[in-house]
């Protein structure tokens, strides 16, 4: 199967499925990033890769280093408002992802 | 009339009276009848201060004092450096002309005197050193004379400002020069040469001068070496050591530009590549009895460098000649033809300057056009020999009448072939065609045919298509492991499925492990023609992208040598070692395993 | 004009050709001759014109006397190679024969304030004997690589990596449009670049680093990338090179730094100009890199290691003899191997703390000529004759006929024997 | 232990140390990025952590994603060019990181 590459995925769920402890039944439509960036890396990469094989133990380091560019939101969605179950109004920011990058 | 010496070297004292001779300048003929008058002259600057304490006496070129020098000679050469930009150095220069003169603009390559003017008074015969009476302080510029030249004096080694230092001394200069025309004049202080030299006997005679210093009790002998050198000048032929022909047979290379036979004519003259503009011993070409084909055809190229002479390591010049095509030959070109070639010493003097070389050619038509095809590359037998001419491959339909439908298959499979290649590749060019069941096993015959002349050679070609071809085929380079890699169908991939190439070497290498459509012709450091159509099919020969890890770059394209496995997406590829299985037991641990285990064992039979 | 007392402490301040120059463009009498005199030296024919035009002569005779004939210019100064086109713009009239070599436009530099320390400790270090004695790598390190070292702190430093790479890179970068391995130009000025920008404690040390193995001299040798900024095809002759050399101003300006820094005419006590000067030598070769005439190690050897500018000798026809002696102020040179040995002792990381600051007055060029002898001195004197090679007086006399050692004026046969015969 | 925050530590090594499979005595300074970017969460973060957590299992979406800025160069330090064993020169980009950012 091949590798994903990092892209924006879609999930419908309701408020409180976000898990962000608000109560409402309104639904959201939620992006997010997931997929590989392997075609991403640098030089850098694969040297932190080797380094955190056997380089930083040969040179007495314990440093926990990222070898691969993450899939992350490049940019938010706007800011997200909703009533909850006890109608009262509230406004959530950053909660999905507008576009997705290594 | 010239100077055999550039540079002439002494030194002046404060307080040296008026008349003090200083230095003798010589001046060699070039004619028997020239008579050398000396002149001091001064060039585009101004005339200098210092000119007028000096007098050069126009026939014995002897520089004398025409005054006594002041301390405040001293003080005025130093403080306004006239026409010398190091102080205390007084600069003049002197040219010899054949007749009186009244100008005073130096003409070129004037000789120069250097005077070192010190602000002292001239040393006492008790405290002048030995050498100090009998040769110039620094005065190692050596004499040049031009070989064949008249005899005349070259150099005055009495050094004339110590004259009469010591009065009671008496010095006297012997040389040793294993030349009999090289030796003293009767007054015994000027080197004359006797009879005209020849260079190609010798370019340089290294003589020991010897200066005797005899005073009352003591005699001293001061040595010192001179070199003399001789010059050239163009006084020998060329002339042709062995043969002056050669038989030049052209067959399979027939390109333009390809050089033929050598022939080698020899000269004992030197031959300068300084300055570059030189005209001496220039050598001139000229194709004789040509007609008009020759002409069109070929071209003598000569080239030419020094060595030197087996006996006595005398330099000289060898000339070679080669043939060379002016342009490409025609498969079928049959022809014999003898080349003449005259070569002209344009700067020898004498009747016999010039050498007539001979070029026998003959050239062989190419008659025989045979087959052989691989899969993937089809090829006229023979044709990497191929040189000078091209061939052009298509693909034709078997049979004309056949249904537009079933005609509609061919366009399936395609034939490329880049410019200068003499390979055709076979290539997938309609995959929609490949999908229609009919279109499942082709037969196609493919034609090569020679440019010029048109000659043509043909053969059969049988295509099968096998599984289903819908699929979307990605780039067999993607793959990082070899299971994904064999399960793969890549673009490209003449044999339906990817193929892993494992690499062995450690570090970088041109044996880098990865997944290639055919690995017969990828990668093979060469962006081929259907490459070329698709850089994803073959991105290690072909890519201009960013290469990660530790590679190095084939010449204007592809990965030439990676790092462990190189795999490539669209925008990048990327050469990393494979995950390095972790040596969980060096040698040092399993040492000491297996000493615990022995030990272990040995404890338990004693127990 | 600065101060011509020439004691040697005395600091004149030298005037540059930049500021002589607007001194002269301020003054209408000067400004016109200095366009004229421009004008003498464009075109091919500059030689007639400078020997028979009488208004060039006219521009020169003014300009003699301006503020332009005494400038300098500071070695690494903003606006060097403006600086150096308006000296040459006077001097290049002046050099009388064209062949003769040229005085630095750079400013003179200080004598060196201990020379006694360089000749005892050139002596004692077995400096003067050809194999580098007293340079040795501590025992601890199995394969000490003193070139190694350099560039291992070059690229802990910053602004040496940076500079370093940039070099580099530029050097080693294929040019595709002319399909040549690299750009030489481009390389020259990326080397330029380097030297100039780079503190010289790590330029130095990479260039001149003592080596005791194959792999470091290598190394050294691969410094200055020579695939692309030394070795071309063909070979020219060096006086070929030597001329083309003088067309450009920045690469005239520097050999002449070299010859007056690193050239000692013969029979002299200390083996370098400026009283063993070592520094100044390594400064003005280091500079000559990254010119037409850069010089660079010949080959990796490191016990007799040869420095050469990429040129022949062969083809000089009748100017043989002159082009030897200009190759070995390269090849032959005892000031510049002295200097570059002294360098690997570190010693001369003690003259920098004596602060031997260039720019004081003491003009001690040694008045050099065109000798065609060798540094030897010409005569002293020995007891016995020297042994005549081939037994008898050969074609040259009791000396080797072979013509070549003519040239390489070979050690025996320069000692003029005094021998006291006691009557 | 207070977590050490995202920043550039330097380390170092020779070039043949770095893994990138040249074979060089040079010593090169590495700098890299390492420590924690717990600080930077946004809402997004927290909403991933639920969905790894049981938000994806409910609704049968198996993707994996990032819950945390991940500690990055945001600039690499310019090319370095070194000589290798085999006296031959060579040029790599991106090695180093120049400052890092989450």
């Amino acid at each position: 199967r091949r590798p994903k590459l990092c892209s924006v995925r879609e999930l419908e769920l309701t408020v409180s499925e976000l898990g962000l402890g608000y109560e409402s039944d309104e639904t959201v439509l939620l992006r997010y990033c997931s997929g590989k960036c392997w075609a991403h890396r640098h030089n850098y990469d694969i040297t932190m890769q080797h380094m955190m094989q056997t380089g930083f133990r040969k040179k007495g380091r314990k440093d926990k280093v990222s070898i691969v560019p993450c899939c992350r939101p490049t940019a938010f969605e706007n800011d997200f408002s909703f009533l909850d179950n006890k109608s009262r109004y509230h406004t959530i920011q950053n909660v999905s992802a507008k576009n997705c990058g290594c | 009339l010239y100077f055999p010496q550039n540079d002439y070297v002494e030194t002046v004292y404060v307080g040296q009276p008026a008349g003090t001779p200083i230095l003798q300048l010589h001046a060699m003929l070039d004619q028997d009848s020239e008579r050398p008058h000396f002149y001091l002259c001064w060039n585009f600057m101004r005339r200098p201060n210092h000119i007028s304490w000096f007098h050069l006496d126009v026939s014995t070129g002897v520089l004398s004092l025409n005054k006594t020098l002041e301390e405040s000679d001293f003080a005025l050469s130093s403080e306004k450096r006239s026409g010398v930009n190091r102080k205390n150095l007084l600069a003049l220069h002197a040219m010899v002309l054949p007749s009186t003169s009244k100008t005073s603009n130096c003409i070129s390559r004037a000789p120069r005197i250097t005077l070192d003017f010190v602000n002292a008074t001239l040393p006492t015969c008790d405290r002048t050193d030995m050498k100090e009476l009998c040769f110039p302080h620094r005065d190692t510029s050596n004499p040049h004379i031009m070989e064949n030249r008249f005899p005349g004096a070259l150099r005055q080694l009495r050094r004339l400002t110590r004259l009469n230092v010591c009065p009671n001394y008496t010095i006297t200069y012997s040389v040793e020069s294993g030349l009999p025309s090289l030796r003293l004049t009767h007054t015994g202080s000027q080197l004359v040469v006797t009879a005209p030299l020849d260079r190609e006997e010798s370019e340089c005679y290294r003589l020991l001068l010897v200066c005797t210093v005899q005073t009352e009790s003591v005699i001293t002998k001061v040595e010192t070496s001179l070199d003399v050198f001789v010059n050239d000048e163009d006084d020998n032929a060329p002339y042709v050591n062995g043969t002056d022909s050669v038989d030049v047979v052209i067959s399979f290379n027939r390109t333009k530009g390809g050089s033929f036979g050598t022939l080698f004519v020899f000269d004992r003259d030197l031959t300068p590549i300084y300055p570059v503009d030189q005209t001496h011993n220039k050598y001139v070409g000229t194709l004789l009895n040509s007609d008009p084909w020759s002409d069109k055809t070929f071209d003598i190229k000569g080239s030419f460098n020094e060595k030197k002479s087996p006996h006595g390591g005398i330099r000289e010049t060898v000339h070679n000649y080669q043939l060379v095509l002016k342009r490409n030959l025609h498969v079928n070109e049959n022809r014999t033809v003898q080349l003449d070639y005259l070569v002209n010493d344009t700067s020898y003097p004498g009747v016999e300057g010039t050498v007539l070389l001979h070029f026998n050619v003959t050239i062989y038509p190419y008659v025989n056009v045979s087959y052989s095809s691989q899969v993937g590359r089809v090829c006229v037998e023979n044709c990497q020999q191929f040189d000078g001419f091209t061939v052009t491959y298509r693909l034709e339909v078997p049979d004309r009448n056949m249904s537009a439908d079933l005609q509609s298959c061919y366009a399936a499979i395609a034939v490329t072939q880049a410019p200068d290649e003499l390979y055709g590749f076979l290539y997938v060019n309609d995959t929609d065609a490949l999908r229609r069941p009919e279109c499942q096993d082709l037969q196609y015959l493919l034609v090569a045919q020679e440019d010029h002349t048109q000659q043509e050679a043909s053969t059969q070609i049988h295509i099968q298509l096998e599984g289903e071809g819908d699929k979307q085929f990605l780039s067999c380079a993607r793959n990082r492991w070899r299971g994904d890699c064999e399960s793969a169908q890549g673009l490209g991939a003449t044999s339906g499925r990817c193929q892993w190439r494992q690499g062995t070497e450690k570090g970088i290498t041109e044996n880098y492990s990865t997944c290639s459509p055919d690995l017969r012709t990828c990668p093979d450091s060469f962006c081929d023609a259907v490459e070329r159509k698709d850089a994803s099919i073959c991105p290690q020969d072909c890519t201009k992208e960013t290469v990660v890890g530790g590679h190095e770059l084939g010449l204007g394209n592809g990965i030439k040598a990676g790092h462990g496995t190189c795999h490539c997406y669209p925008e990048k590829c990327v050469c990393e070692k494979e995950d390095i299985e972790e040596v969980i037991c060096d040698d040092m641990c399993k040492t000491i395993i297996a000493t615990s285990l022995l030990l272990s064992f040995v404890v338990s039979i004693l127990l | 004009s600065p101060s011509t007392g020439s004691g040697p402490g005395a600091q004149p301040e030298w005037v540059d050709c930049i500021q002589a120059s607007d001194m002269c463009n301020q003054n209408p009498h000067c400004s016109s001759r200095y366009r004229v005199m421009r004008q003498c030296l464009v075109g091919k024919e500059k030689e007639a014109m400078l020997d028979n035009n009488r208004e060039c002569q006219a521009a020169l005779e003014v300009l003699l006397v301006s503020p332009l004939y005494d400038c300098r210019c500071k070695r690494g100064m903003k606006k060097e190679l403006q600086c150096l086109q308006n000296y040459w713009t006077i001097h290049m009239g002046l050099t009388e024969g064209g062949d003769m070599d040229d005085s630095s436009p750079y400013e003179p530099v200080a004598p060196n304030r201990h020379p006694d320390a360089f000749r005892l400790a050139s002596i004692s270090s077995g400096m003067l004997t050809l194999a580098p004695k007293g340079f040795h790598c501590p025992d601890a390190e199995r394969n000490c690589n003193p070139c190694l070292d350099a560039a291992k702190a070059c690229n802990l430093n910053n602004s040496c990596k940076k500079q370093r790479s940039s070099y580099i890179a530029t050097c080693s970068k294929e040019d595709p449009n002319k399909g040549e391995t690299c750009s030489k130009k481009r390389c020259h000025k990326a080397l330029r670049m380097f030297l100039d920008r780079v503190p010289t404690e790590y330029s130095h040390r990479l260039l001149f680093c003592p080596c005791q193995t194959e792999g470091c001299a290598e190394r050294r040798r691969q410094t200055i990338v020579p695939d692309c900024s030394y070795k071309d095809k063909e070979k020219p002759n060096c006086l070929e090179l030597r001329k083309i050399c003088r067309q450009d101003s920045l690469c005239r300006s520097r050999l002449a730094d070299y010859l007056v820094n690193c050239w000692m005419a013969s029979s002299s006590a200390s083996t370098c100009p400026n009283q063993d000067n070592h520094q100044a030598c390594l400064a003005s070769y280091a500079r000559l890199i990254g010119t037409e005439m850069t010089p660079n190690y010949v080959d990796s050897s490191f016990s007799n290691w040869t420095i050469s500018p990429w040129c022949t000798c062969k083809g000089s026809g009748n100017q043989e003899e002159e082009c030897m002696h200009f190759l070995r102020t390269f090849t032959d040179n005892t000031c510049l191997r002295n200097a570059i040995q002294a360098f690997g002792y570190g010693l001369d990381n003690m003259q920098n703390r004596s602060g031997a600051v260039p720019g004081t007055s003491a003009m001690t060029k040694a008045g050099w000529d065109w000798t065609t002898g060798t540094s030897e001195p010409p005569f002293v004197a020995i007891p016995k004759y020297p042994e005549p090679r081939d037994g008898g007086l050969g074609k040259t006399q009791g000396l080797p006929e072979d013509h070549s050692t003519c040239l390489c004026a070979n050690i025996w046969a320069l000692l003029p024997g005094l021998a006291l015969a006691l009557v």
